[in-house]
């Protein structure tokens, strides 16, 4: 029970991380295809985000304290939670965004193409 | 299909758990990845940039390589989006059959909370482009959220209300314009004789000291990469919304 | 952290990714799909991790959101699975 | 401005595509133009990195002067930089190519389309060149993105068949994704040869080997090896000419690049193959790969289709030499990257002409070919050559450093499925030339004064000079592989190999 309390995080990640991949590959409509993806990609955005945590940490803007009238910006690294992590998924959710994008649009056009968004039935109307 | 697939997530899935243990414990702060690169960070930011906000500060000027692609990401959907979804040559009345009938909302209650809603959208994404460097937020966030408020305007008026405002011409400068800006400061560290995108070599611009000149020029330079950011952004979103919204006929949003 | 309210976090982000993947509708599993971005958003935000939380908050819960309602809009609503 | 090379690269072509946006928004006939100049900026500066690397170097560009760990950087040795100029070259080479099938089959979008094309080159460019994991993952979705709307711009088919890859694209992202994510947990850094220092002293952690697994996942759901290449041919096959001309060489390609980049910088040769025991596995991959893949490029009647398969089977190559763990074949892996790149250009140009001539590459559009394009075919026979593997184009060299690796190692079915790869490759394009010089049927040889007047109707010369610059260089790349291979690539091979 306490390793459940110290890991669930990354349990979490990894059941949201089967959801998605098994989303991305088996539902039938693309469209359903398209939120698995995004719920994968925010698995990925979650483990990041999990093991920058510190614990007792606050939000990487640094604080300061006023000694005579000057501030002095206290940057000790474990007072603030890791903003390593942080950059680096802010990048990757621009690029979920912009995938995510892509990717309705070809949703768009296949439907225009075929009348209908069902894996099945398209490959059907293909052969 | 489905078989197949619940085997790969359940195969990822026991290997993901097998290595639980071999984690570092959740919330360790001398863990590898707290304390190597990250350390360095928080503890040279301020010294270095002047930037409280640690995560600004590695976002536009450590990383700042990375956020220029990240700008080119959105830029690269934008185009891509256009190509595959645009039509042209299609005249203007000519809508294809499958789509359903265009109902034009009722601007009664919408229409006026916009046009109360709009404005203070604006100013918020203003403020939080421009404060970034104290705060949460940058030029992503803020673009999105300016973005936000003129997709509000094409979904609850009209799409041509919201494209009178911001042409389909307009949009597109737009987001080779922000995209330009952030790499425009980059070949200009270069034209100075410092490597791309390292701004302290525009200090020659700013007053004092050498080293306190160099560490202005990092926090203006990160400023005017977050506007650059903020510009493509903005306009990206609403872009990649008015493609999807009117399936490519650029007639009407929702 | 507070972590029964952590806990019962997860336990929502997990029951509406299950949800927004299982609604036929597909305008319903759109704004699921919000839901479930705003309760991550959350999350991250009980994780100092304000900038990417702020970021979730614009781009997931709003503009991907809009997104899916635009595509959803544009084809047939209802989903077979 | 000699230290800054590196960095030129990639950054011309990015602001070529910005401008070309611009411009190309009001003025569609300024992009082709433009697109070669900037891509010529390109492979120059690419030409002039790999001229200022000595025997073993490497050159360290720290972009934005932050040093290496802390910022991003470029590492150049020499393994990069002659990546780079193929990639260049076979993009500079593309866009003179593309002028006329753009303007035919894409009147409309040709802004659009040098857009896209010069940033996929951009991402392909800064995938090689970079030295940092992360930045790595962000120009692979650049160049993702772009192929994804590039192979889309195809009529009909091609929607269904790059949604496809977008779907499988991304997970192989996101593996890559979670890898990179994996080893920041143990080593707390970004920077591959950081991280090449740390890792050594986490032998037997399970995390790191999950984590090359991921990571070896997701570049082989990129690069379609075996299992993973089902979204390949289809995606190829219904692209526009320009596009499957550009995006079949150079995706897979930088990819096994890659993949050579986490075997032996991020991990250590003697990890792979001394602590972890997965040769055996990724060995019947291989050698699945190349049979299958021949057998299933039998099989097509569509010429363009035949030559995807036909890329699933050189993939297999390269992936087998590389995991061989002997120097020759590692040696063999660099340089096919390298010839495949040229060899595949050259081919697929051959198809975009005849396409473009006769609508489709069908067996039939080859009837009589020799007598309408004697000079097309002239280039495609040079390009089957070389992938059947006769001396002294370079197919030929590769393949024998493969053959000579894996006899070190004792791998005979790699050895055996190489043969029967060019054996298979030899049935193909005889069938081709057959097709091509002899196509007149029977009835009609008594009388050859009946009209069998062909219209001469070669490509033109826009199409053709690129062509033959590939197929040139092909046999200039086999005529000079003594010094390529001990001038650039016999230095940079990493130690613990047979």
């Amino acid at each position: 029970m306490e390793w459940l309390q110290i890991n669930y995080n990354y349990l979490l990640v990894i059941v949201l991380l089967m959801i998605g991949l098994w989303a991305m590959i088996g539902k039938n409509n693309l469209v359903k295809k398209c939120i698995g993806m995004c719920i994968f990609q925010n698995a990925i955005i979650m483990f990041f985000i999990s093991m920058g945590v510190k614990a007792g940490s606050t939000i990487p803007i640094l604080n300061y304290t006023k000694i005579d009238g000057v501030k002095t910006y206290l940057t000790e690294a474990s007072m603030y939670a890791n903003p390593l992590t942080q950059i680096l998924m802010l990048t990757a959710i621009v690029v979920g965004v912009a995938t995510l994008g892509m990717a309705l649009t070809l949703v768009q056009k296949i439907y225009s193409e075929y009348g209908t968004c069902e894996e099945d039935e398209i490959l059907e109307k293909l052969n | 299909m489905k078989v197949l697939s619940l085997i790969i997530a359940l195969v990822m899935g026991a290997l993901l758990t097998v290595i639980l243990d071999d984690l570092p414990a959740w919330g360790d702060a001398q863990s590898p990845a707290n304390a190597h690169v990250s350390a360095y960070y928080l503890e040279n930011a301020y010294k270095q940039t002047h930037v409280p906000n640690v995560v600004t500060a590695v976002l536009a000027d450590y990383r700042g390589f990375d956020t220029m692609f990240e700008t080119g990401v959105v830029f690269v959907a934008v185009i891509g989006i256009m190509a595959i979804l645009r039509r042209e040559g299609v005249p203007k009345g000519a809508k294809s059959r499958k789509r359903p009938p265009h109902q034009p909302p009722d601007p009664a209650i919408t229409g006026v909370a916009t046009r109360f809603i709009v404005p203070f959208m604006q100013i918020f994404g203003l403020y939080v482009i421009a404060h970034g460097h104290y705060s949460p937020g940058g030029g992503f966030q803020g673009g999105v959220i300016l973005g936000a408020s003129v997709i509000l305007m094409a979904m609850t008026g009209e799409l041509k209300s919201a494209l009178n405002r911001m042409s389909e011409d307009w949009f597109i400068i737009m987001v080779g314009l922000g995209f330009l800006i952030f790499a425009g400061v980059g070949l200009a560290c270069m034209f100075y004789g410092g490597n791309f995108l390292d701004y302290s070599a525009l200090a020659p611009l700013f007053s004092g000291t050498p080293q306190e000149a160099a560490i202005t020029a990092r926090y203006h330079a990160m400023l005017w990469v977050e506007i650059g950011v903020g510009f493509t952004v903005m306009s990206s979103m609403f872009a990649i919304y008015t493609y999807l919204a009117s399936d490519g006929w650029m007639d009407r949003g929702l | 952290m507070i972590w029964p309210y952590d806990f019962g976090l997860l336990l929502l982000v997990v029951i509406t990714a299950i949800l927004a993947l299982n609604l036929r509708d597909l305008m319903g599993a759109s704004i699921v799909f919000g839901t479930y971005s705003f309760l991550m958003c959350l999350l991250w935000t009980a994780m100092a991790a304000v900038d990417v939380a702020f970021t979730e908050a614009a781009v997931g819960a709003g503009v991907s959101t809009v997104f899916f309602i635009a595509t959803a809009y544009n084809i047939k609503k209802e989903a077979k699975d | 401005m000699e230290q800054q090379y590196p960095v030129l690269i990639v950054i011309i072509p990015m602001f070529t595509a910005m401008v070309l946006t611009l411009a190309g928004w009001f003025k569609p006939a300024v992009c082709q133009p433009l697109a070669v100049v900037g891509l010529l900026g390109s492979f120059l500066s690419a030409v002039a990195t790999l001229l200022q690397i000595g025997a073993g170097e490497v050159i360290s560009y720290r972009l934005g002067g932050w040093e290496p760990p802390f910022g991003i950087e470029y590492r150049v040795d020499s393994l990069n930089a002659l990546v780079l100029v193929m990639v260049s070259l076979v993009a500079l080479l593309v866009a003179i190519f593309a002028r006329k099938p753009v303007e035919k089959e894409l009147g409309n979008k040709i802004s659009n389309f040098y857009t896209l094309f010069v940033l996929l080159v951009t991402g392909l460019l800064g995938m090689t060149i970079t030295g940092d994991a992360f930045n790595l993952y962000v120009l692979l979705e650049i160049a993702a993105l772009t192929s994804y709307a590039l192979l889309a711009m195809g009529r009909g088919r091609a929607y269904m068949a790059t949604f496809n890859y977008v779907i499988l694209g991304t997970i192989g992202a996101c593996f890559y994704l979670l890898g990179v994510g994996l080893l920041l947990i143990k080593t707390g850094s970004l920077n591959m040869a950081d991280i090449g220092t740390i890792l050594p002293k986490l032998v037997g952690s399970e995390t790191v080997l999950v984590a090359f697994g991921f990571l070896m996942v997701g570049v082989w759901i990129k690069m379609a090896l075996f299992p993973f290449h089902g979204w390949l041919p289809n995606a190829y096959t219904y692209a526009p000419t320009a596009t499957s001309c550009l995006v079949a060489p150079l995706m897979t390609k930088v990819s096994v690049y890659i993949m050579l980049r986490i075997m032996f910088t991020v991990y250590s040769a003697d990890w792979i193959f001394n602590v972890i025991q997965w040769k055996p596995v990724v060995m019947v991959l291989a050698v699945v790969a190349i049979l299958m893949g021949s057998f299933f490029a039998l099989a097509q009647r569509d010429i363009k289709r035949m030559l995807t398969y036909l890329i699933v089977a050189e993939i297999g190559y390269m992936v087998g030499g590389a995991w061989t763990g002997t120097a020759a074949g590692l040696t063999g892996t660099i340089y096919h990257i390298m010839a495949d790149g040229l060899m595949t250009v050259c081919l697929f140009m051959v198809i975009g002409s005849v396409v473009y001539r006769k609508g489709k590459a069908h067996f039939e559009s080859f009837k009589d070919a020799f007598q309408s394009m004697p000079w097309t075919m002239g280039a495609l026979i040079i390009g089957g050559l070389s992938m059947i593997g006769v001396p002294p184009t370079c197919g030929f060299f590769s393949k024998w450093y493969l053959i000579s690796g894996a006899y070190q190692s004792s791998d005979y079915a790699f050895i055996v499925a190489l043969l029967i790869s060019s054996l298979v490759n030899a049935i193909l394009f005889i069938r081709i030339v057959e097709t091509a010089f002899f196509s007149a049927t029977p009835s009609e040889i008594p009388d050859p004064h009946a009209h069998h007047e062909v219209d001469y109707a070669d490509s033109p010369v826009s199409m053709l000079i690129p062509m033959w610059v590939s197929a040139l260089a092909l046999i200039a790349m086999g005529l000079y592989t003594g010094e390529i291979v001990t001038r650039w690539i016999l230095p940079i091979l990493p130690g613990g190999l047979i």
